[in-house]
């Protein structure tokens, strides 16, 4: 039951995370917080079903569900990646703009286009 | 950051394990817990040790950017080339053609060779990038 | 009134989604199964997590590297610097 | 035709951007360009070998690997997914021609269009939702790079937008994702359509909020592709189709958001969701809306065309949530012709940005004498965008309009659009009819381009300054040849689009018959293959009885598309006057801060999932 309920905070606070936050950055940690808050709840009930790990090395045949893991191996990748180019953005964006916080950016984009 | 001898010390010596640590994951990845991803991740980290202890010049000596970017590019191609080796022996794509362990002991190699060379030049290029304008 | 718009709509999502996911559901039988019988016959691999994402669904380890390779060139195309 | 190959469409362009790949590693091989064209040949070729089989409503299902079908990912091709594979290669080769006359593009360019060619056509393919999860992300990695390639700051800020955006829509698809394999461990569609017929319907008396899951799920799902084909927040496509490299705008707007939609089409026909369609007909018919409001106000060229990408979208989610027959085959079919003439101004108005570096009407204008075949060029496209009758716009919208009969509010929501799309149209040619201006200064009797001037002539990247017209370094010292052949093939596909729409109906209705829906009920391991069965949707047959007669000598066609341009142009001179211009200016202030793009995401799948829960 604990699990449940630090997942669901972490669901909570990487949402916020990206809606409220005004720092660029935070948000794409916010996004990657969200991203890793999925894959833990995937392998999670994916745990429930088995004590063991899904390697049949003895003649254990109680072992957790390995599609959860296998998938979410991908899915962390895929985060990573993300996180990785949002980064190269931000870091384009800070070079021209000068600042990673969204209105300030928001406010010259603005100012540009009269 | 000031260096202190602390850190070239352990940098200098652990990181040799770690990318020992790395092949092993990668190369006993369908035996033992472990695989692809995990191997390529602990490859990346003992270089990336390296590079942030030690400063790019250290890491040249030994792995040039180009080198694994090669690396990379080539793993990708490997992959596809063995995807299309199992639809040009009429049996589909991506299915294994080779006796059943030996397929997925070179496609572990493959992944964990990609993985390591990519998160590598990632933070390879991000770090470059801080130096120069420095 | 931004604030406001996004933090209702925050909470409501939020509450939404926790209700929907946290649900204690009784595990049914999954293809593990079938991995179980013949995951090692099949591939050759004790650690059926690499059976799975190196044989079963090799296709989305292919797609993954994709991504992969194509976040990497993405990163030297933004931020690498012209030679 | 057996159905190995068609995971071929995937792999051919992979491969070949791999090969493309090879020239960054090692750039004395110049492989990329002709990479990206034997793909182009080869993938049409594949095309063709399957498109008999299509024709007659056979579906291709493969599991990649042989594994048994729940167990390994599952591939299909059917009609659908052909329709969309044709429209990605038809586009492919205009994008791909101008990108080469562009100039300035290296070996990783390709090698990101490429990629994006493989992942539409692995979305479009997948069976099996993590894998449509996996090539979504492939395609999405490929729009962000490729929308901020220039590195301009405000096609970077557009980047940024649209991949937190998309990045958090995707996340959401994953947590549908989850919801959907913790309830039945599966994760193909044939597993995805039983578990949302017993989901939907609440049938035990479970917890109050334990019957939520499923439509969450639902929801989730939408939502996560909804991003990308912008019927969500569709705030972020004005800016990234805006500030992205020519031909990369023109290939988002005319196949990425319809190859997207064309994944919802399937999930909402194979899961019988009508409430999401209820959904996409309301939003649809909105958004056309509010789309054409927003580009009339615009005075940046291309964002003003992207405003129009999203109208039009509208008329796609409008002609397919109503589900009538006409109005499907008329999504479909404007889908279609959509991609054709948007790619078209798309690549005709950027060709005037990248010879003059201005992209504001305010600063230039009356182009037609220094490019008069690009004016040709353009009326095509904006002819056809307006529905005027020999032009495939005029096909579509017909279809969507007669299918909308009975849904009197989408009907006028539309109507309104169309007037709309004929005011700023005639806006917009200001740039080629309007008097002569360059830059703010008027230019009489300036140096004309020739399309195809002298060899050797040096390949100078136009640079966004603005400096006096005769020493424009770009102007007139590059040859354009294959990027005007890029247009004006899609201009060819323009007229022929419109000229055989009595032929191109007949097969849009034969192919959707086609749509595989698995009638027969799928067990975990042994489920059978999809065979060719009909979509219940469209159980009888067309009953267009005599589409030519309906296309040409429709009396009440005519008529609707007289008054349309008549009051088009009504709101045209209104628009111009000096109230006009103070509306212009009030509305230009109006803008939606990225937070809000985000909470907008969130609400739409909120009001998804209202709309959902209402339909069971």
């Amino acid at each position: 039951m604990i699990a449940l309920l630090l997942i669901a905070l972490l669901f909570l606070v990487s949402l916020v995370g990206i809606i409220l936050s005004k720092n660029l950055i935070r948000k794409v940690m916010a996004l990657n917080m969200l991203n890793s808050a999925v894959i833990i709840l995937f392998i999670f009930f994916g745990s429930l079903k088995g004590t063991h790990a899904p390697i049949l090395v003895g003649d254990e045949t109680d072992i957790v569900d390995p599609v959860p893991q296998a998938l979410m191996l991908t899915a962390i990748v895929v985060g990573i990646c993300v996180t990785a180019l949002a980064l190269g953005f931000i870091y384009k964006l800070y070079e021209r703009y000068g600042t990673t916080e969204l209105q300030e950016i928001e406010q010259q984009v603005h100012r540009n286009d009269q | 950051m000031k260096k202190t001898n602390i850190l070239d010390v352990v940098s200098r010596k652990l990181s040799p394990f770690i990318l020992l640590f790395g092949v092993y994951l990668v190369t006993f990845g369908h035996i033992s817990p472990g695989g692809g991803f995990q191997g390529g991740v602990a490859l990346a980290s003992g270089l990336l040790l390296i590079l942030l202890a030690q400063g790019p010049a250290v890491l040249k000596r030994t792995f040039s950017l180009e080198g694994i970017s090669l690396v990379e590019v080539f793993g990708y191609g490997l992959f596809l080339l063995a995807g299309l080796a199992g639809f040009l022996w009429g049996v589909g794509f991506l299915s294994p053609i080779l006796l059943p362990p030996r397929t997925i002991f070179i496609l572990n190699i493959v992944i964990g060779a990609k993985v390591g060379a990519g998160i590598t030049l990632i933070c390879w290029h991000l770090f470059l990038e801080g130096e120069d304008s420095e | 009134m931004n604030r406001v718009f996004q933090g209702a709509v925050l909470l409501l999502f939020s509450f939404l989604l926790l209700a929907s996911v946290l649900v204690e559901k009784e595990p049914k039988e999954y293809p593990k199964t079938y991995f179980l019988e013949r995951g090692t016959h099949e591939t050759g691999a004790v650690n059926l997590v690499t059976a799975l994402y190196l044989a079963y669904r090799a296709y989305d380890t292919l797609g993954e590297t994709i991504v992969l390779i194509g976040a990497v060139t993405g990163v030297l195309v933004l931020v690498g610097r012209e030679k | 035709m057996t159905s190995d190959a068609i995971l071929l469409f995937t792999v051919i362009p992979l491969f070949s951007s791999f090969v493309a790949l090879i020239e960054k590693a090692i750039p004395s091989l110049k492989v990329a360009k002709p990479a990206s064209l034997a793909s182009f040949f080869l993938s049409v070729l594949l095309l063709g070998l399957y498109g008999g089989g299509i024709y007659e409503g056979a579906v291709y299902s493969k599991v990649v690997g042989g594994w048994p079908r729940g167990i390994g990912i599952g591939q299909e091709l059917d009609g659908i997914a052909w329709v969309a594979l044709a429209l990605v290669y038809l586009i492919y080769l205009p994008v791909l021609l101008y990108s080469f006359s562009e100039g300035g593009y290296d070996s990783r360019y390709y090698f990101f269009l490429l990629l994006l060619q493989g992942g539409m056509a692995g979305i479009v393919l997948a069976y099996d939702v993590f894998n449509l999860f996996v090539f979504l992300e492939i395609t999405g990695i490929a729009a962000y790079v490729l929308i901020g390639y220039q590195k301009k700051d405000r096609a970077l800020f557009a980047g940024f937008k649209y991949l937190m955006l998309s990045s958090l829509g995707i996340t959401l698809f994953l947590i549908g994702v989850f919801l959907f394999y913790r309830d039945t461990g599966s994760l193909t569609y044939t597993e995805l359509r039983t578990w949302v017929q017993e989901g939907m319907v609440p049938s035990k008396p479970i917890t109050a909020l334990a019957w939520i899951s499923t439509p969450f799920a639902l929801a989730t799902l939408l939502a996560g592709i909804g991003v990308r084909t912008a019927f969500l927040p569709y705030t972020w496509l004005p800016d990234a189709h805006g500030f992205a490299p020519h031909p990369i705008s023109a290939s988002l707007s005319g196949v990425v958001i319809k190859v997207s939609f064309l994944v919802v089409w399937k999930l909402i026909v194979l899961l019988e969701l009508s409430g999401a369609r209820q959904f996409l007909l309301w939003m649809g018919s909105a958004i056309a809306l509010i789309g054409v409001l927003r580009a009339l106000t615009q005075t940046d060229v291309k964002v003003l065309l992207a405003w129009h990408s999203v109208s039009q979208m509208g008329y796609i989610f409008a002609g397919f949530g109503a589900g009538t027959e006409t109005a499907t085959v008329g999504a479909l079919y404007h889908m279609v012709s959509h991609a054709f003439f948007k790619a078209l101004l798309f690549l005709s108005v950027g060709t005037v940005i990248l010879f003059t570096g201005e992209r504001s009407l305010k600063r230039v204008a009356g182009m037609r004498r220094m490019f008069p075949y690009l004016t040709v060029l353009f009326a095509v496209g904006a002819l056809s965008i307006m529905g005027v009758p020999p032009f495939v716009g005029y096909v579509s919208k017909s279809l969507i309009f007669d299918g909308l009969q009975d849904y009197p509010i989408p009907y006028w929501l539309l109507f309104a659009a169309s007037v709309g799309t004929v005011a700023s149209f005639t806006k917009l040619s200001l740039l080629f009819r309007g008097s002569p201006m360059l830059e703010g200064k008027s230019t009489e009797g300036s140096v004309r381009p020739r399309g195809s001037s002298q060899k050797g002539s040096s390949m100078v990247e136009s640079t966004e300054t603005t400096s006096g017209l005769d020493t424009h370094p770009a102007l007139h010292s590059r040859p354009f040849r294959s990027g005007y052949l890029g247009m004006s093939l899609l201009a060819l596909f323009c007229v022929l689009g419109g000229l055989l729409g009595t032929y191109g109906i007949q097969f849009f209705s034969t192919i959707l018959r086609g749509t595989s829906i698995p009638v027969v009920p799928a067990t975990l391991y042994g489920s059978a293959p999809p065979n060719g069965s009909i979509a219940p949707a469209f159980q009888e047959s067309l009953k267009l009885t005599n589409m030519a007669a309906f296309l040409w000598l429709n009396g009440k066609e005519y008529l609707k598309t007289i008054a349309t341009l008549l009051l088009g142009y009504g709101v045209y001179r209104f628009i111009v006057s000096k109230r006009g211009k103070e509306l212009q200016a009030w509305a230009n202030r109006l803008r939606i801060s990225f937070d809000n793009q985000l909470g907008l995401l969130l609400a739409g799948v909120l009001l998804l999932l209202v709309f959902l829960t209402l339909q069971s």
